[in-house]
């Protein structure tokens, strides 16, 4: 099917379909808590969010048109146009990974830093994934080869918690809430937290920046006003976690989203919410590191390293105007 | 004998469901006292916590709108795969059983496209068909064709050489073979296939919902997942579980009345 | 009206060789002529029908009707099997109706048909009886029925009537004439029985123990119409009966004691 | 031996309600015994014999053999069934073996006793052959041997020998009596030659038609051993086959045309 | 006879190794016009590319390692679950084939069981059996062993009445008959099933592998999916496509030697 990629699915413009690549993930809660808030609504706009657990589809689906945009990890972007595909981040939510590295509390007596990885098992959420290309950044920086150690793919959530808990991770890399889950019942310890400015640039020594919505190149360039309409609204939400607690922006969530324990959701949103960056803009030389990481471990991307043009994988054109008041 | 004779299924019946419900009240029992005592209800949640989830959904709803919207948003998706899956298995089974040439032929590509993972053929599905309903019948459709298409085509190898020479004889063309003997002979392997069928279309509307969706029970268990929520994941399978046996249970009655002709069991017949 | 010309039927047998089942048959059947077919038991006379009717090739010779060598299923053919062949998912009635529905009558006259048909095998008021809820010799008596509605031009029965009590089969045999005598329908009729032969054939043919070739052939010059009972106490008949006899006998006793050996 | 009391055998009939197919049947035979049953068409002999073979539970009434009511499949039973029952899967010999190896012979063994058997149906050369390669009355032979290997000591036959020629079936006639004259056997033997009945049989019972009672029973007073040719030529032979003829003609007259409306 | 027979036979295998050789050549053909000059083979990938994949991966192995290792891994965790799935369901299906109590309580398990999504089960197997081989040879079985169940249960149930009778009659017990009736009565069903179980099982580890793994061919798919590199997914797929056909010979010719007593198609018998 040769749908036209460069607008999105027909209809109303103000229609608009986004994907979140996991919409429970607090990494992606300003997507649902956007709509919650009624930012959409107000801004006039009509947004279906979608929800893409199984992993990088969710790409695949923009760049077939039918959606006009997801929220997901700004690696994609450049991913993809080395691929020849223009995607562009028109709201960076945050510059920081928002992952952490765990170790388990069983091998957290050998593994102290990422120069202890050689020979252990460490999880990812899926292959391909910022977390595979972050870990194996994490390991070479302090001399281990990738081939030094084994990659599991451990997914998320409670598969992740059951291999932790099981030894068939010594150690990995994941999200809140996981990390709150795993920290919370002592079955894991947090060896570098990336979901702090501080934290980001002591483990790789840069920024790196992640959760952001991004589209097609062309429908940006057709669609200003709605772009616009949407960058405003999410950079409302930004404000709006900024200013708010994090009991205030879990109740302003669906309930279920705390599945069934709130404590452990609020203390997710609590150390997560920090690495929003709440005026939903690219700082450059964050892009730059994202490049710096991928060329060197992407397959397609270490080939291509010179020709990627980073100025068209983000633009902070429609950020800039959406600052509130 | 016909009173004596009912009585008598009557008593077996009681029989039967006491021994159904008695295995249920076990098996819930021991879940509720392990998950309690033994194991972590992180993982495996316990029936308790599962109801009260299920009366939440049903009373107050889901995060995704009223559990009645996902469930008919899924029962649409895998009624859709499917009818379209088991006729289009039907059709292609029963030809290609009955004409050597054609499988021989084709057989190798069917098996072959048999052997692609599902998971991977539904992103794929997301791809061509979009985010719609049609990529979750399309995987639902690609599901219930391989149960059912095997089975249809090895029913069709099975008829009984006589009763098609005995057709034949009696002046029935190709057609009206297919119709009054191949169809009817195969049917007992097309029900058994379809008995499966149900549940792999339901499977594959999950599945699809895995994909990319915006409604529907898959994705609610997706939710669950997502949010540790256990008992949200075991209620979304015991809501899917009781779709499939009430599809069961329409199925046999169709059985039961398209396999009428066909000698009831004795009841001196080996039992082993 | 049927023509079998050296013809030579070879199976693959159960030691992967081959088996003959006919050889060198010639064989030819008028039309309205009604036909006998003995012989001993294993030597080939259903392999002979299945050849007529088009279901089998021969190895080798020719089959033709009319002239015409049988490709597919000859037209106006009727043919009963000697196993059951009714279908089993059909009522009664509804398998005696599947000749006319097939070709081409109404469901409703087709019935009609049927029902008049279980009615002249004697199957009165087992209609709705599933073919599962009949004895041995009322399935046959359905399959007769399934054969008979459809009114052939040319007739193969393979032990028809072998199910029967004496007084039924009487009764089929007598109403077989009764159908036959009407028509110039060709039939041949495969029978274990001797007199039953006689009693009906214009020409009863005796086959040779398998592979089976034509041994002899016998006119039977008894009047038409006859009553099948009294027809057997005529001397004539007991004449004809004794020749065949002894032909008959022959075959059988070489049969005693062969193996397959040498068949092929 | 074996003795049924006051059976009654009902149906599932085709249009939901019951059909009869046996009446308050009473009859006996005691060891040693050969009892011919005949009877018209779908009147109840098969059902009587499912009966005694304790594969079917009787409505009411008892069936008992040797004074025990049958609840199983009786030990020492024989049953040879009225239609093909032969494993399709199973070459000849393997198919004769199959009681032996059953009953705990080793392998060897039972292939060495049925490939006996198999000579003595006259099957000799057709050890290897499956089912289907098999003409009717072959595979007819296969299930006597089958039977007859186990030496049963109940023999209950549903018309063995329809399938053969004349000669044939005399061969197989005179076997069983061979064999069965050495033992206490008892023996019900269903057919619809009555010449069969007599030359074989102590006694020949005539069913009523359907639903089935005893009509009667005639003994037989004809010497053993005999020779099952000749002992048809002898004047007490013609005297006891008129005599019965006739009973049995009473019945099967009643049959034509009934219907099964007043059955049940 | 024999001889002519045999070159008809061979005429025959050209002309169907032509006629599949000929579609296969077509559609990599028309792939490859299309995916040139038509569709995006961003999504679609080309044949070229995927020929180039192989090749890599064959010569220079992947980013897991040797693709030999990979096949290794899924090849053993599809082999065991298919082996302990068909097994499972084989003999559970003749049971419950053959005794009509225990079936009548345990069906409407067996079929809700049948209903839980796969995907699901998936990733609950990962968390009771861990990342290990286990979880993956789970998923491969759960997947195998209802597709044999509804065959198998409902082949011991089409057992010829006659045929057990009569072997009752010859004296044979309740294991006897298993064995020498209802087993190669229902042969037929339990292998029209296993030609599709192979694709299940390998599909069932590819889903295992999909949940979590470091090795195996579902991981290097995934891994394909996570880089946007289509020519991998497809690549993957030819993989275990050519997998499934190798196992689907060696199950062919253990079927023809099982049912070697079964009549051969007659050359005259109706093709439609
Ligand atoms: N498909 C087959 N494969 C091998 N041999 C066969 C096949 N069909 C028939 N035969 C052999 O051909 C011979 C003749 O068989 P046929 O059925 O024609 O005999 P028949 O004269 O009808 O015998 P009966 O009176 O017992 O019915 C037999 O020896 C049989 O074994
Ligand atoms: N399972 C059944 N359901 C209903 N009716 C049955 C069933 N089995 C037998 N009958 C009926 O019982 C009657 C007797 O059948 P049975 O087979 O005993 O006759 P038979 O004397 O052996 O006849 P034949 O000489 O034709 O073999 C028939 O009218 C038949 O319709
Ligand atoms: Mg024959
Ligand atoms: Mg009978």
């Amino acid at each position: 099917s040769c749908r036209s990629t460069a607008s999105g699915p027909a209809g109303d413009p103000n229609d608009i379909k986004l994907e979140v690549g996991g919409i429970d993930k607090v990494i992606y809660l300003p997507a649902k808590l956007t709509e919650q808030l009624g930012f959409f609504k107000e801004q006039g706009l009509n947004v279906t969010l979608l929800d893409e657990p199984a992993g990088a589809s969710a790409e695949n689906q923009l760049v077939a048109g039918e959606v006009h945009g997801v929220v997901g990890f700004y690696d994609h972007t450049i991913d993809l146009q080395s691929k020849g595909k223009c995607i562009t981040s028109v709201v960076q939510l945050a510059d920081v990974p928002g992952e952490v590295e765990v170790v388990g509390s069983k091998a957290a007596g050998e593994i102290k830093s990422p120069a202890d990885f050689r020979g252990k098992k460490l999880g990812f959420t899926s292959p391909g994934s910022s977390t595979d290309f972050l870990t194996q950044y994490l390991a070479t920086k302090s001399g281990v080869g990738t081939q030094e150690y084994t990659g599991v793919k451990a997914g998320a959530g409670q598969t992740f918690i059951a291999a932790i808990d099981n030894g068939g991770i010594d150690a990995g890399m994941t999200t809140d809430p996981t990390v709150a889950k795993l920290v919370d019942s002592g079955k894991a310890k947090v060896l570098l937290d990336m979901r702090t400015e501080e934290g980001t640039n002591a483990a790789l020594g840069g920024l790196y920046p992640s959760s952001s919505l991004y589209m097609d190149c062309a429908y940006v360039e057709q669609h200003e006003e709605q772009v616009q309409k949407l960058a405003n609204a999410f950079v409302k939400t930004l404000d709006f976690i900024q200013k708010h607690s994090a009991e205030e922006i879990a109740a302003a969530m669906p309930p279920d989203f705390a599945g069934g324990n709130r404590d452990l959701y609020l203390k997710a949103i609590n150390d997560t919410k920090g690495m929003f960056n709440g005026t939903g803009k690219m700082r450059p030389e964050g892009a730059k590191n994202v490049l710096e990481v991928l060329a060197r471990f992407h397959p397609t991307v270490k080939d291509k390293h010179d020709q990627i043009d980073l100025s068209k994988t983000y633009t902070t054109k429609f950020a800039d105007k959406a600052q509130p008041r | 004998m016909v009173r004596s004779a009912e009585a008598a299924r009557r008593r077996r019946r009681v029989k039967v469901w006491g021994t159904r419900l008695a295995l249920v009240v076990v098996w819930l029992v021991s879940w509720e006292l392990t998950a309690t005592y033994l194991i972590d209800p992180f993982f495996y949640s316990k029936p308790s916590a599962v109801g009260v989830r299920l009366v939440e959904w049903f009373t107050a709803g889901t995060s995704q709108g009223s559990i009645w919207e996902q469930i008919l948003v899924t029962l649409q998706e895998s009624v859709s795969g499917f009818a379209v899956g088991s006729l289009a298995g039907i059709v292609l089974g029963i030809l290609l059983g009955r004409s050597p040439v054609l499988s021989d032929i084709c057989a190798p590509f069917i098996k072959a496209a048999n052997a692609v993972p599902r998971i991977v053929l539904a992103s794929l599905f997301v791809i061509w068909f979009g985010l719609g309903l049609t990529s979750k019948i399309a995987t639902a459709f690609i599901l219930v064709f391989f149960a059912v298409f095997f089975n249809a085509f090895q029913g069709a190898r099975e008829v009984d050489r006589n009763l098609i020479d005995n057709a034949r004889i009696l002046g029935a063309n190709r057609l009206q073979i297919l119709g009054t003997i191949v169809v009817p002979s195969a049917m007992s392997w097309i029900l058994a296939s379809l008995h499966a069928a149900f549940g792999f279309a339901l499977i594959g509307a999950v599945v699809g919902e895995f994909t990319g969706a915006d409604k529907g029970l898959g994705l609610l268990i997706n939710r669950a997942q997502g949010t540790y929520d256990a008992a949200g994941i075991y209620a979304g399978m015991i809501v899917i579980t009781v779709i499939a046996l009430a599809a069961e249970w329409l199925l046999t009655a169709l059985e039961d009345r398209l396999l009428k002709w066909r000698p009831a069991m004795s009841k001196t017949e080996i039992q082993i | 009206m049927i023509e079998l010309r050296n013809v030579t039927k070879r199976f693959p047998s159960g030691s992967g060789g081959v088996h003959t089942a006919l050889r060198d048959l010639t064989m030819a059947v008028g039309r309205g002529e009604f036909v006998a077919v003995v012989g001993p038991t294993g030597c080939g006379k259903s392999t002979a029908l299945s050849l007529v009717s088009g279901l089998e090739p021969p190895s080798m010779g020719t089959v033709s009707i009319g002239g015409e060598p049988v490709t597919g299923i000859p037209d106006g053919i009727g043919y009963m099997f000697q196993s059951d062949a009714v279908m089993p998912w059909r009522s009664v009635v509804d398998n005696v109706a599947a000749g006319p529905r097939y070709r081409g009558a109404t469901r409703s006259a087709a019935r009609a048909e049927a029902r008049e048909w279980v009615q002249r095998v004697g199957l009165g008021g087992f209609e709705g009886y599933y073919p599962h809820q009949l004895s041995g010799g009322m399935r046959k008596r359905v399959a007769l029925a399934q054969t008979l509605v459809n009114a052939p031009s040319i007739l193969l029965m393979d032990e028809p009537f072998s199910a029967l009590d004496v007084q039924t089969r009487g009764l089929m045999q007598d109403e077989l004439l009764r159908l036959w005598s009407g028509t110039e329908a060709a039939v041949i009729f495969v029978t274990h029985d001797l007199e039953e032969a006689i009693a009906l054939a214009d020409r009863v043919v005796v086959m040779t123990t398998g592979p089976a070739t034509v041994k002899a052939s016998f006119e039977v010059a008894l009047e038409r119409p006859r009553d099948v009972e009294e027809v057997r106490m005529t001397p004539e008949f007991l004449a004809i009966y004794r020749e065949i006899w002894q032909s008959l006998k022959e075959e059988v006793e070489k049969t005693r004691g062969r193996g397959v050996g040498r068949v092929a």
